[in-house]
């Protein structure tokens, strides 16, 4: 029986791992593209994909051990159960606020297309919070 | 004071406060217009407290203490006892208030405010009152910093720049003195207790001069210089004259009586009645306050001889008399003792009938200088008499009643063995002499100027020269300066009674 | 009986506030009706517990809410401080009630009546409680009260109801911690249990000198004090006489009753603690008295005046030290003061409201004519000035010369001096107000004065009314003196 | 005692340095991100400190709502350039900053470590208090005054907020289309959420006041899109923000009248009574801080 | 450096950050993030002193959960007086 825990143990962990890296790579992605569309499809693909396998391993970690730390009633089933609603309604939430924030940025659908742009394309316009922090991202 | 006294439980004393305390409460709430019934409360309080006092002096003299005590804080509590010392004050205070009453009436006819003033007077009337019949220091020094505030107004009432100016500078003295007495009392309470006022000193001060003579004569220090104020002794005298802003029935009430005598009434409870004469010798605190005293004499006369305005004048003569009485006090016999009691009386009669003829002589003929008052006598002649009455007993002539205040002072001087107060005497004498005669001579002999606009003016022919409400009183107060030097021999007498306290400090 | 009115004390007017808040807001004489029918009951309910304090056998109402006795439950005790307290609250609370019921901008509009009576009831619970957290919980409330009522003012009232706030949190925050190290030490939250549990060392010093800078912060002694001169002023004008005479007070009793319970305990650290407390207090004394000489407006005369007599209550904690009879006349003598204060201010405050809403504004040079128009609104100042400055008949003189007593007995003469120059300080802005109201007759020059705005009656007779209960009450000091000597505090080891 | 594990000094360092960042960033907005993050990571460090209450109530309250509150005022960031304070402020803050810490540091050191008299006598007084999760039966029995005047402290300040409102409050008009849709989701689930909370409450970890938070951020997820009643601040929003209150008041004085004493609650009616207390308080709790962001965003709106 | 000790230097150590930026700041919004900040610290403390014992300390958290509902109440009345500070000076009092 034992060995059936050991391997899940090591799945949980694999995947746990996999899921860290996505979400490191959400992030640099989001620090390193340029303008707000790219920006935004970075963090919020890969994230959640991230946050995926993060559930992922820990519904095999609470299957193996029957509750985790979420403890509560249910058994493994009902923290199962709440793990993945917690990832659904984080889908929603970034869905929705990848919404807003590049709705203003889309041209309008109806609208004829605009004369060539001006050379090199400019930064989109800065609707996102702009976080200060010390990102090192040299101007286009 | 007396030390065989019956001391009976009785609620006179808090009617003689209530005598002006009520009338004056309800003449604040009185509009400007109901003057008749403003008239007929002043003259009622006035004429209850004069009664109320003829009552008690028999009783008094006859060595039954009324007294009654109102719990206050624990430990402490207010003590009203109307002794012969105290009844001594009160019995001055009351009387001339009724007489200033009748003068501020007449003086302020048609004046703005008046329900205002006399509120405000009833009240402080009511303070002097309470300073005369108070038990221990701590209803001595409630009283004391009431009187203060009651009188700001008063000096101020005129509401000029120079009134305010005048009020403000008083208002700053009196409450640093409050302030000093606050600390003496409060430093003497807590070291031994509520102080009771007992003949020849309390006996737990006494023993605290024995055992911390050097916090004794600090608590004395202050004790003294926060009365001083008061009575204006030099250098804290320089409100008095700043204050003849005011009002010629406030500066007569204030200055002659109310004001002045707190300070000086205070000086000689704390000397004789809580520290008793041997052990505020022994502390060396007898001969400064002595030669303070002395020192002012001669400073008071001195500026007096320089000022033209009449009431300032007047009030360095004040500054001057009053330190008499503390002179009197800060000698060891009994002789001077009396004399300086007797001249709390006198000098309160006849400070006030000189203040009176001061506002007469402005009020009817708007002269306020010395040098404007030449000839003055053949216009307002029963004015001029009594001012030369009140000004020949302040020089001390005999039989007027300054003679029968500093006589004993000298003798006082001699039995105590201090010669240099019989040299203080007579110097002040004879400037007393020096600043009171030109008035007199200008007042009667110089022929009136030719161009003083009251000599032109044609004047109504009108039986008497001033109002009677103004007039009446002078007199009164100048025919009492004569009755008592003459009568000084009657038992109930303020020289008799004076000694009878007298004795009582000299167990 | 009275044990059963001490928590209605708190939960009544409480109740009312909310009702009182559900009223729609064109309303407004229906929420006056509300506040005016629960300042009655108030009334009544405080006089109830106040006699039951002074019948009680250990002159004490105790309480054990939910019927838990601690360290579990919440104890509410009403002792003799809390009388005093109640008596003052009511008194100031009735007179605010009356003057903003029949003249509505005294208060700021109909939203006034619901944060005025949480603000009361919270007043109720600062004094009574015996808990440390709920102490904490009633004076967040209180400053939730306190900053709406000031952000009701007219013109830029926005900022200074602000940085109120943020000074009144930053204050609860470090009496919060303070409590967490008492918990910590004590495993109690209730004061007089945890007395018990513990001794000198860091954490009991950290305890009271957080208590110390946050009650200090919240109830402006000097150097925390900058906040004040500028929120009062821009509160309402009933707004700023309940600032200034109970609001300021709830800090200090927390502040009075933590070093009550527990500086005893802590050895030689609350001696210099104290002695620090009392340093505060008499530089806010010459400070506030200072700066209230120079201020050219009547409210932040009387704002700086505030200072001034924190100033005066902060030396109580080092008048304590000594213990034995010392600490009985400066525990009664604060107490006292604390009284006297709340009336005199109430009713300062409220005359210079009468006076501003008279003339348009509070500028000594515009109130020139006030003494001719309104002689009873300047009369109250007056009064009030004098029981401030501590001379008597007054409150304040009992008050003053209980502390000076304890001074004098204790042999700290520096607190002494602080209290005889704050005095003298008093006696100098009232007269500069006194002054500057009573236009100098041959100040012909300027132009008459203005003939000043209607004021109803009521308004201004209530500030004369405050002036008068703080003498009239001078008669009561000895009762209440005596009734809180036997449960003084005994002084510091 | 158990020495400080890799975890707890990640998470230390952690939580230190987001608050560092929350207050060293100098924009406005960067300020309030920052809070957000430090929000959940200290709901991470209550969650080890095995608090889950508290870690759902900082999730919920702390983060949620005051975040709320906080990204709803940077829509309206003020023109005028932050000034910066003075460098000597600076360097004094600073230096005291250090020496205050340094102190406090050693204090706490002395912090004895056996714990407080309190959870024993909790854990033997539980069984009648009418809710069998400790914190629970603290809130709403044993010191049920602190929660009552908390309630009053979150109505006053609703008050007083509600009062610096001058002009009628308005739905905001042009909801994007992802709002309504997220609205039509989260709504439902939210309240379904809050509701389990609150009757969770009383065996395990939930209560009110997570329970109110929950229906906070329903309420004004529906603001955000568009729902009028959500917008309205008329009397029945005031009723129902002074709901809790009242309805503890109206308790505590039947007890008093009726039953043994103040908030006394019997045994054999305490669960009853705890229940329906909390879950008026829930509600109240709820309107209560909607209205508090309301009252906000509605203060911004300048009367077109 | 025991659990316990490290954790209240934790909560002091926020307190502390958060009072010092909270004096320093200017900007109103970020000064009351700053005073969030603080009362977590404060909050650290009373929690961490809640797990002493082997069960967590039932009243600590008690008063930990009235202290965040007491903090947001409050950040909520102080944002909205942010709000009528930076208005512009044309909204008049009711």
């Amino acid at each position: 029986m034992t060995a059936v825990v050991a391997v899940a143990d090591v799945l949980a962990v694999l995947l746990l791992a996999a899921g860290c890296f996505f979400v490191v790579a959400g992030t640099l992605g989001l620090l390193r593209f340029a303008d707000l569309p790219t920006r935004l499809h970075g963090v919020a693909k890969a994230d959640n994909l991230g946050l995926g396998f993060i559930t992922a391993g820990l519904v095999v970690h609470a299957l193996a051990h029957g509750g985790g730390i979420a403890g509560g009633g249910g058994g493994a089933g009902g923290i199962v159960a709440k793990l993945v609603l917690v990832w659904l309604f984080a889908l929603l939430g970034t869905a929705a606020n990848s919404h807003l924030l590049a709705a203003p940025a889309r041209p309008e659908p109806g609208a004829e297309e605009k004369p060539e742009r001006e050379p090199g394309p400019g930064p989109g316009p800065e609707t996102t919070p702009e976080p200060e922090a010390p990102a090192t991202r040299e101007a286009p | 004071m007396n030390p065989d006294a019956q001391v009976h439980e009785s609620v006179l004393p808090v009617v003689m406060l209530l005598t002006s305390l009520v009338p004056g409460l309800v003449i604040f709430f009185l509009r400007e217009d109901q003057v008749r019934l403003r008239t007929t409360l002043n003259m009622a309080g006035a004429v209850a407290k004069v009664a109320l006092v003829a009552v008690l002096v028999p009783l008094v003299v006859a060595g039954q203490v009324q007294r009654a005590a109102f719990p206050w804080l624990p430990g402490v509590e207010l003590v009203l006892t109307a002794d012969t010392f105290s009844l001594f004050f009160a019995a001055l205070s009351s009387l001339l208030w009724l007489v200033t009453t009748v003068y501020a009436i007449g003086y302020l006819e048609g004046a703005p405010h008046r329900s205002r003033f006399f509120g405000f007077f009833s009240l402080c009337v009511t303070a002097t009152v309470g300073i005369a019949l108070a038990g221990n220091l701590l209803t001595f020094l409630f009283f004391y910093e009431m009187l203060t505030l009651v009188t700001y107004p008063l000096v101020a009432h005129r509401g000029t720049r120079a009134a305010l100016d005048g009020a403000r500078t008083y208002l700053a003295y009196t409450l640093g003195g409050g302030v000093l007495v606050l600390l003496g009392v409060v430093w003497l309470t807590v070291l031994v207790g509520p102080v009771e006022f007992t003949a020849g000193g309390a006996a737990a001060v006494a023993e605290l001069a024995a055992e911390r003579p050097g916090t004794a004569t600090a608590i004395g220090l202050v004790l003294l210089a926060g009365l001083g104020v008061k009575a204006a002794i030099f250098p804290l005298h320089r409100w008095l004259p700043v204050a003849m802003v005011a009002p010629a029935p406030v500066s007569a009430l204030l200055h002659a009586v109310a004001v002045v005598k707190a300070g000086v009434y205070g000086i000689v409870r704390v000397v004789h009645d809580v520290f008793g004469l041997r052990v505020f010798a022994d502390l060396g605190l007898l001969h400064v306050l002595a030669v303070a005293a002395g020192v002012t004499i001669v400073y008071g006369s001195l500026r007096a001889l320089t000022q033209d305005d009449l009431k300032k004048r007047l009030a360095y003569s004040t500054v001057s008399q009053l330190s008499y009485v503390t002179l009197g006090a800060a000698l060891l016999s009994p002789v001077a003792t009396a004399g300086a009691l007797t001249h709390i009386f006198h000098q309160g009669i006849m400070k006030i009938t000189l203040f009176f003829c001061a506002g007469l002589f402005a009020e009817v003929l708007g002269l306020s200088k010395v040098s404007q008052l030449a000839g003055v006598a053949r216009r307002m002649p029963l004015t001029a008499i009594a001012f030369t009455v009140a000004a020949f007993g302040m020089i001390g002539l005999p039989p007027l009643a300054g003679f029968v205040s500093k006589w004993p002072l000298a003798l006082g001087g001699l039995d105590a063995g201090e010669p240099w107060v019989l040299a203080v005497l007579l110097t002040s004498t004879l400037l007393n002499a020096a600043y009171f005669l030109p008035v007199i001579h200008t007042l009667w002999v110089r022929p009136p100027e030719e161009g003083a606009r009251w000599v032109t003016e044609p004047h109504r022919v009108r039986s008497i020269e001033a109002p009677a409400s103004l007039l009446v009183p002078a007199l009164i107060t100048a025919a009492l300066t004569l009755a008592c030097g003459v009568f000084a021999g009657w038992d109930y007498s303020p020289w008799q009674i004076a000694r009878i306290i007298a004795e009582g400090s000299y167990p | 009986m009275s044990a059963l009115l001490l928590p209605a004390l708190v939960l009544g007017p409480l109740a009312a506030g909310a009702v009182a808040a559900v009223v729609p807001r064109e309303r407004g004489r229906v929420r006056a009706a509300v506040g005016l029918t629960t300042a009655a009951l108030t009334a009544l309910a405080c006089a109830v517990v106040v006699g039951g304090v002074a019948t009680a056998p250990g002159h004490e109402v105790r309480v054990a809410l939910a019927g838990w006795e601690p360290p579990l439950g919440i104890v509410l005790r009403a002792d003799a401080a809390s009388a005093a307290l109640l008596v003052l609250t009511t008194l100031v609370g009735v007179a605010v009630s009356v003057t903003v019921a029949v003249r509505d901008d005294a208060g700021g509009g109909p939203a006034f009546w619901p944060l005025w009576l949480g603000l009361w009831a919270a007043l109720h619970g600062v004094y009574v409680t015996q808990d440390l957290f709920n102490a904490y919980v009633l004076l967040e409330l209180v400053t939730v009260g306190a900053v709406s009522l000031v952000a009701l003012g007219k013109g830029r009232s926005a900022g200074p109801a602000l940085r109120y706030l943020f000074v009144a949190v930053v204050g609860s925050l470090l009496f919060l911690l303070a409590i967490a190290l008492v918990y910590a030490e004590a495993g109690t939250l209730d004061m007089s249990a945890a007395a018990g549990r513990v001794a000198p060392g860091p954490l009991l010093t950290a305890a009271l000198a957080l208590t110390l800078v946050g009650m200090g912060a919240k109830m402006a002694l000097f150097p925390l004090h900058s906040w004040l001169p500028v929120a009062h002023p821009a509160a309402p004008a009933a707004v700023s006489a309940v600032l200034s005479a109970l609001v300021v007070k709830a800090a200090l009793v927390v502040l009075w009753r933590f070093w009550v319970a527990l500086a005893p305990a802590a050895g030689g650290a609350a001696h210099v603690l104290a002695v620090a407390s009392g340093v505060a207090g008499s530089a806010a004394v010459l400070w506030g008295g200072l700066m209230a000489l120079r201020q050219r407006r009547l409210k932040r005369i009387v704002a700086y005046s505030t200072v001034t007599q924190v100033g005066y209550l902060a030396l109580v904690l080092p008048l304590m030290a000594p213990g034995g009879e010392a600490a009985r006349a400066a525990w009664s003598g604060g107490l006292l003061l604390v009284v006297a204060h709340g009336l005199a201010k109430a009713a300062m405050f409220l005359a210079a409201g009468v006076l501003t809403a008279a003339y348009g504004s509070d500028h000594l040079e515009d109130l020139r004519g006030a003494m001719r128009h309104r002689p009873w609104v300047v009369a109250a100042l007056g009064v009030a000035g004098v029981s401030l400055a501590g001379l008597p008949p007054t409150l304040g003189f009992a008050a003053k010369w209980q502390l000076l007593a304890a001074g004098v007995e204790s042999g700290q003469w520096w607190w002494v001096a602080a209290l005889l120059a704050g005095g003298l300080l008093t006696v100098g802005y009232t007269a500069v107000v006194l002054r500057a109201v009573s236009a100098p007759a041959d100040a012909g020059e300027q132009a008459p004065e203005p003939p000043p705005a209607a004021v109803p009656t009521v308004q201004a007779a209530v500030p004369l009314a405050l002036a008068v209960a703080a003498v009239v009450l001078s008669v009561l000091a000895g009762g209440l003196a005596g009734l809180v000597a036997d449960t003084a505090p005994r002084g510091l080891a | 005692m158990s020495p400080a594990s890799v975890l707890d000094v990640v998470l230390a360092a952690a939580v230190l340095a987001v608050a560092l960042v929350a207050v060293l960033l100098p924009s406005r907005r960067g300020a309030v991100s920052a809070f957000l993050v430090l929000g959940v990571v200290l709901a991470v460090l209550w969650a080890r400190l095995d608090a889950p209450d508290i870690a759902l109530a900082e999730a919920a309250l702390g983060s949620g709502v005051a975040g709320a509150l906080l990204m709803d005022t940077l829509t309206a960031d003020p023109a005028r350039p932050g000034r910066r304070a003075g460098r000597t402020a600076v360097v004094v803050g600073l230096l005291a900053g250090a020496v205050a810490l340094a102190a406090l540091t050693v204090v706490v050191r002395a912090v004895p470590d056996e714990p407080s008299l309190l959870p024993a006598a909790v854990a033997e007084e539980i069984h009648g208090a009418g809710a069998d999760h400790a914190v629970t039966a603290v809130l709403l029995n044993f010191r049920s005054l602190d929660t009552l005047l908390e309630a009053a402290v979150l109505v006053f300040a609703a008050a007083g907020a509600g009062a610096l409102v001058r002009t009628p409050v308005r739905a905001p008009d042009p909801v994007p289309a992802p709002v309504t849709a997220l609205a039509r989701v989260l709504l439902p689930a939210l309240v379904l959420l809050g509701t389990w909370l609150l009757l969770a409450g009383t065996s395990r970890p939930g209560g009110a006041f997570q329970a109110g938070a929950m229906f906070a951020g329903a309420l004004v997820v529906a603001f955000v899109a568009g729902a009028r009643f959500a917008a309205s601040q008329g009397t029945a929003a005031r009723a129902w923000t002074v709901a809790g209150v009242l309805a503890f008041v109206a308790l505590a004085a039947g007890t008093a009248m009726l039953g043994q004493g103040w908030l006394v609650l019997d045994p054999r009616w305490a669960g009853a009574a705890v229940l329906t207390v909390e879950t008026v308080l829930a509600v109240s709790i709820g309107v209560g801080l909607a209205q508090v962001f309301v009252a906000n965003s509605e203060a911004r709106r300048v009367p077109s | 450096m025991t659990r316990l000790e490290l954790l209240l230097a934790l909560g002091c150590a926020v307190l502390v950050v958060g009072l010092v930026a909270h004096l320093l700041a200017r900007d109103l919004v970020r000064r009351v993030v700053a005073l969030n900040v603080a009362s977590a610290g404060v909050m650290i403390v009373l929690l961490v002193l809640a797990t002493r014992g082997t069960e967590p300390d039932p009243v600590a958290q008690a008063l930990v959960l009235t202290g965040i509902v007491i903090m947001a109440a409050i950040t909520g009345l102080a944002l909205a007086l942010v709000r009528r500070v930076e208005a512009p000076e044309d909204e008049e009092a009711p």
